[in-house]
């Protein structure tokens, strides 16, 4: 062997050495941008994205990153100038948030449609009205039935690495689908951490060859029709139409496998490990858990030590994929506790509860057992998560194991304050 | 760029794309609107200088060019009668489908 | 050599030239019997050439079966259904990406005048002052045809649709139509048209001026198509209602580039009264003397509006 | 874990001064993490961000509710907020004024006391009253609790346009050397 194999071989083994900085989540999320060399960025700012998309400027106007951007004239046009960019080839990103999301809908729910595999980061917003400009889920959680694949990232480091492999979960070829990176507006997007760099060699091993637009493209030397028509309400219209809607919800399943593929093969080649659809914190001897979704997380993992330090039997399962909701990694973990308590950062409205409880209801009826269980909402519009508050759903939880009763209603952790 | 034909039409299944993916077509619709007429532009071929005004407006593009006039591909023509209307030599009658 | 002979020449030189280049939507396409708008974009398409991506928004254009139906396409040149609102961004996405790895491909928008005047205006504008490398072409038929005829923000005044009805206490559109070529003249675009099928051999002339800016930039190409169905006019007369449009000055043929201002491309000194206009069709059947008035007024007004815009072409 | 609240003014950089501090901690291998408040940050409006350090991972992402130590960059805002809330006994304040300790009104918390005339160095060195990182000058001195070279360094890799970066060494250097440390001695709690 030539010292260069040996070392070649010696890479592919180990992680090269990683820089060590402090970053704040939408910085960290440019720069997970960066590293997955994208061809496109299209860009609107708004709070709490800002600052992410600026980076992302930054680093194209310093040559640190080889991407077309194009600042649109509002969100609508970003994802749509996304659309035709990857239609063309490109691996695309941007970035949004609350209003913007909103504004985006026309074109954001044809993106999974189209099968094109674009990655957007929710800088999560609580939803207005009333008016706020601060972190809340309310806007990830009301687009959640539009076919996007959605993941939260619970620290910094997170969301770098998985902005990156979400580039990866995308254009699988057993996927094709959009994904949304949601990171907590404020507590994310601004907390600044110790994070570490991957090698972009490491990256560019771990990306592979890009192949955005196999399947669909709008190229004259393969002229086809992208959308027509289906054909009606009869005949063979109807069949049409079932046959792509399946195989939207077809992607969607296969992500489920190919998520947790993706952050295996991270974790090989980069050295970092995350739960990839379900994490389970100490549960495997609990009697009882928490759940959590993104930002609020750390804290909850803190209060469940010391819960447990004083001899509580408490757990926590935290969801990183929530779309698709990952039933199967959930039903196993519930099957550990005998009561739920289940913190939403945001509200939905049909039930009355968390989405994210909702939720979990269907996965409990699916696992065909009753557990006592609670609806917890928190930090909405920026309100802090804190070790006190994650206390007060681990005793009103507990309360339920010693048969009280469950409350019909939710639990507004910040309503007197 | 220069050329003037199509390329040909991108084969999916060669391709090995599947058909649940997203929607698109790759074949060219067989639809033809010549049953849709009924007046049917006849040309005096004698009146005919080939001066193509009636190419020119054909909204469905379906006039050909014979020796020594013009005429029309009745698979395609729906019997608008613009051509009738715009010939400066008064070479085209409309005449109905039924005679 | 008389206005007619002229007319023969100018027709066969343009068909002597790209009479035998291919066709390039499908032969059948379901237009209206006598569809102007077939008739553009078919020499439209011929014109720009097969190394095309080729956007139709909701409207007519697609309507008629260009993105196709049931599995098949209308057209052999990459086509595609954009939002109603998004054309001109999903081109500028397409088009940024090709001259990003070296390809030269044409970005063609052929649209309607409701999904750019009204909803699909603000990508429209943005893609304009971005300066976006495409040929953006509306095809103005002066409302929502494809869907029954509704009212759009370019149906002219007094015009009968199927949301300004003619009732007792209305009659017609009250308001006066947008003029969104000179909306893009602002935008100082590379190029900007108006042009008529009326008028091929200067619908032609453009057509090459705006494919050649849309290699630099913005190309904006706003042409008027009388519609057979909406406007209530027997289908073998389209030319000649296209006409008169231009006779009587109710449309004005020009065009604009930053370099040499706007200027008259058709100037009608002597034209007819717009009654002439009026009277050809079935939309303006229930106007008023005092409507018929207004709507003369506007065309004079706006005559006078181009034409001193002309004057200060050369300013720079 | 050792945790850090700044208190100052919206221009005054205090924001600025918690991201620079959390970054000479991760140069010297800690971990920490740096949390601005989310209000309205208008030119003179007081503002808040948070610090957190220690040698383990840390995995709240939260305000800091009871700090170990106070960092006040601006010397009038004592009169409109109360930055002493939720102190810990034994705390740590690093305050911007030209006042000596004497004339301060501090709470039992408060044990070691870093005081810097900051509003009239910055005026020296940056003709403007921007005293953020003098006042980190201030804390490396006062509390060790980060090294100067890891600050100069963090401040090395910040963004300063043109004088700024040689500007705000000095600010740093003369933070360190100017502040006047005082351990203030508490009689045990009866």
């Amino acid at each position: 062997m030539t010292t260069a194999t040996l070392e070649k071989a010696a890479a592919a083994e180990a992680p090269r050495k990683q820089k060590v900085i402090l970053a704040e989540g939408n910085e960290a999320a440019a720069l997970g941008v960066a590293l997955a060399r994208p061809d496109m960025v299209s860009v609107y700012p708004i709070t709490p994205q800002s600052s992410l998309v600026e980076h992302l400027a930054k680093l194209i106007a310093d040559g640190r990153m080889d991407a077309d951007i194009v600042d649109a004239e509002g969100e609508h046009s970003v994802l749509s100038v996304l659309q035709g960019g990857a239609l063309a080839g490109a691996r695309t990103y941007t970035a949004t948030c609350g209003p913007g999301l909103a504004f985006m809908f026309e074109p954001y729910f044809r993106t999974p449609g189209m099968r094109l595999p674009i990655v957007l980061t929710i800088v999560t917003r609580d939803g207005i009205t009333p008016q706020s400009v601060w972190g809340g889920h309310q806007d990830a959680m009301t687009v959640r039935e539009a076919g996007w694949i959605q993941v939260y990232c619970e620290s910094v480091q997170e969301v770098l690495d998985t902005t990156v492999m979400a580039f990866k979960i995308a254009e699988h070829h057993d996927v094709m689908l959009p994904v949304n990176v949601c990171l907590d507006g404020n507590y994310l997007s601004y907390g600044a951490s110790r994070v570490e760099m991957p090698d972009q060699a490491d990256v560019d091993e771990f990306m592979g060859e890009k192949d955005v637009n196999w399947h669909v493209a709008l190229d004259p030397l393969r002229p086809m029709a992208v959308d027509p028509l289906t054909g009606g309400t009869t005949g063979k219209g109807p069949q049409t139409f079932v046959r792509y809607r399946k195989g939207q919800c077809s992607g969607m399943q296969n992500a489920l496998r190919v998520i947790e593929e993706v952050h295996a093969d991270w974790a090989k080649r980069i050295g970092r490990s995350f739960a990839p659809l379900v994490e389970e914190y100490r549960l495997d001897d609990a009697d009882f858990a928490i759940m959590t979704l993104g930002s609020m997380t750390g804290a909850a993992k803190d209060a469940i030590d010391e819960a447990r330090d004083a001899g509580k039997k408490v757990g926590l399962i935290k969801i990183k994929t929530f779309s698709p909701f990952p039933v199967e990694a959930l039903m196993k973990a519930l099957a550990k506790v005998k009561a739920l308590g289940v913190i939403d950062r945001s509200v939905g409205f049909r039930w009355n509860c968390g989405p994210m409880y909702q939720e979990t209801l269907g996965a409990l009826y699916r696992l065909g057992r009753f557990i006592p269980s609670m609806s917890f909402i928190g930090g909405l519009a920026g309100a802090d998560i804190t070790v006190p508050h994650v206390h007060r759903v681990i005793n009103e939880t507990e309360a339920l194991l010693n048969g009280a009763a469950a409350p019909t209603e939710p639990v507004w952790l910040n309503e007197k304050e | 760029m220069s050329r003037h034909t199509s390329y040909p039409l991108f084969n999916l299944e060669q391709a090995g794309v599947p058909d649940d993916l997203c929607p698109v077509a790759t074949v060219v619709s067989p639809m033809l609107p010549g049953d849709w007429r009924s007046m049917r532009p006849v040309v005096d071929r004698d009146k005919c200088v080939k001066c193509a005004v009636c190419w020119l407006y054909c909204p469905v593009q379906c006039v050909e060019e014979h020796a020594a006039w013009f005429d029309f591909n009745l698979k395609t023509c729906k019997g608008c009668g613009i051509c009738a209307n715009e010939c400066p030599q008064r070479a085209i009658t409309m005449v109905g489908e039924a005679q | 050599c008389s206005k007619g002979a002229l007319k023969y020449i100018t027709t066969a030189n343009i068909y002597n030239e790209v009479g035998d280049w291919e066709d390039l939507f499908a032969p059948g396409l379901a237009g209206c019997q006598g569809c102007n708008t077939e008739l553009l974009m078919r020499h439209t398409l011929r014109r720009v050439g097969p190394d095309t991506v080729l956007a139709t928004p909701p409207g007519c254009v697609p309507g008629m079966g260009s993105v196709g139906f049931n599995g098949t396409t209308g057209t052999k040149v990459p086509v595609f259904h954009p939002l109603l609102t998004n054309t001109a961004a999903m081109l500028a996405g397409i088009k940024r990406q090709y001259k990003r790895v070296g390809r030269d491909v044409q970005a063609l928008a052929i649209a309607g005048d409701g999904g750019a005047s009204d909803v699909g205006f603000q990508s429209l504008s943005g893609a304009a002052e971005r300066g976006e490398q495409m040929l953006f072409m509306v095809v103005d038929n002066e409302g929502y045809m494809n869907t029954g005829m509704q009212r759009s923000s370019c149906t002219p005044y007094g015009a009968w649709t199927s949301t300004t009805p003619v009732g007792e206490t209305q009659r017609g559109k009250t308001q006066d139509a947008k003029n969104l070529p000179l909306i893009m003249v602002n935008h100082r675009c590379a190029y900007v048209a108006t042009a008529s099928t009326a008028y091929m051999e200067d619908l032609y002339d453009k057509l090459d001026k705006a494919i050649a800016a849309s290699k630099t930039g913005f190309a904006y190409l706003h042409v008027y198509s009388p519609c057979t169905t909406g406007w209530r006019f027997p289908s073998n007369l389209n030319m000649e209602v296209a006409r008169k449009a231009v006779e009587t000055n109710f449309v004005m043929l020009w065009e604009y580039t930053p370099q040499d201002g706007l200027h008259f491309t058709k100037p009608v000194d002597d034209p007819l009264p717009v009654t002439d206009y009026l009277k050809a069709m079935g939309r303006f059947r229930h106007l008023s003397p005092e409507q018929v008035e207004h709507i003369q007024k506007k065309v004079v007004e706006n005559q006078k509006f181009v034409e001193r815009m002309t004057e200060h072409a050369h300013v720079g | 874990m050792y945790e850090v609240r700044f208190h100052g003014r919206g221009g005054q950089g205090s924001v600025m001064a918690s991201g620079m501090l959390a970054a000479a901690m991760v140069e010297e291998g800690k971990y920490a993490v740096s949390i601005p408040s989310f209000g309205f940050e208008r030119r003179g409006a007081p503002v808040v961000s948070f610090l957190r350090m220690s040698d383990r991972e840390i995995r709240q992402l939260t305000n800091i509710y009871q700090p170990d130590c106070i960092v006040c960059v601006d010397p009038t805002l004592t009169k409109s907020v109360d930055i002493f809330a939720g102190m810990k006994a034994g705390g740590t304040l690093i305050q911007a004024t030209h006042r000596p300790l004497a004339e301060l009104a501090l709470p039992e918390c408060v044990s070691t006391v870093g005081l810097l005339d900051a509003v009239k160095i910055a005026l020296e060195i940056f003709k403007r009253p921007i005293t953020n990182t003098l006042m980190l000058g201030a804390f490396a001195k006062t509390t060790g609790v980060v090294s100067l070279d890891s600050l100069k360094r963090a401040l090395e890799d910040s963004d300063f346009r043109d004088a700024g970066l040689a500007q705000n060494m000095t600010a740093l250097e003369r933070g360190y050397a100017e502040v006047a440390v005082h351990q203030i001695e508490r009689r045990a709690a009866a």
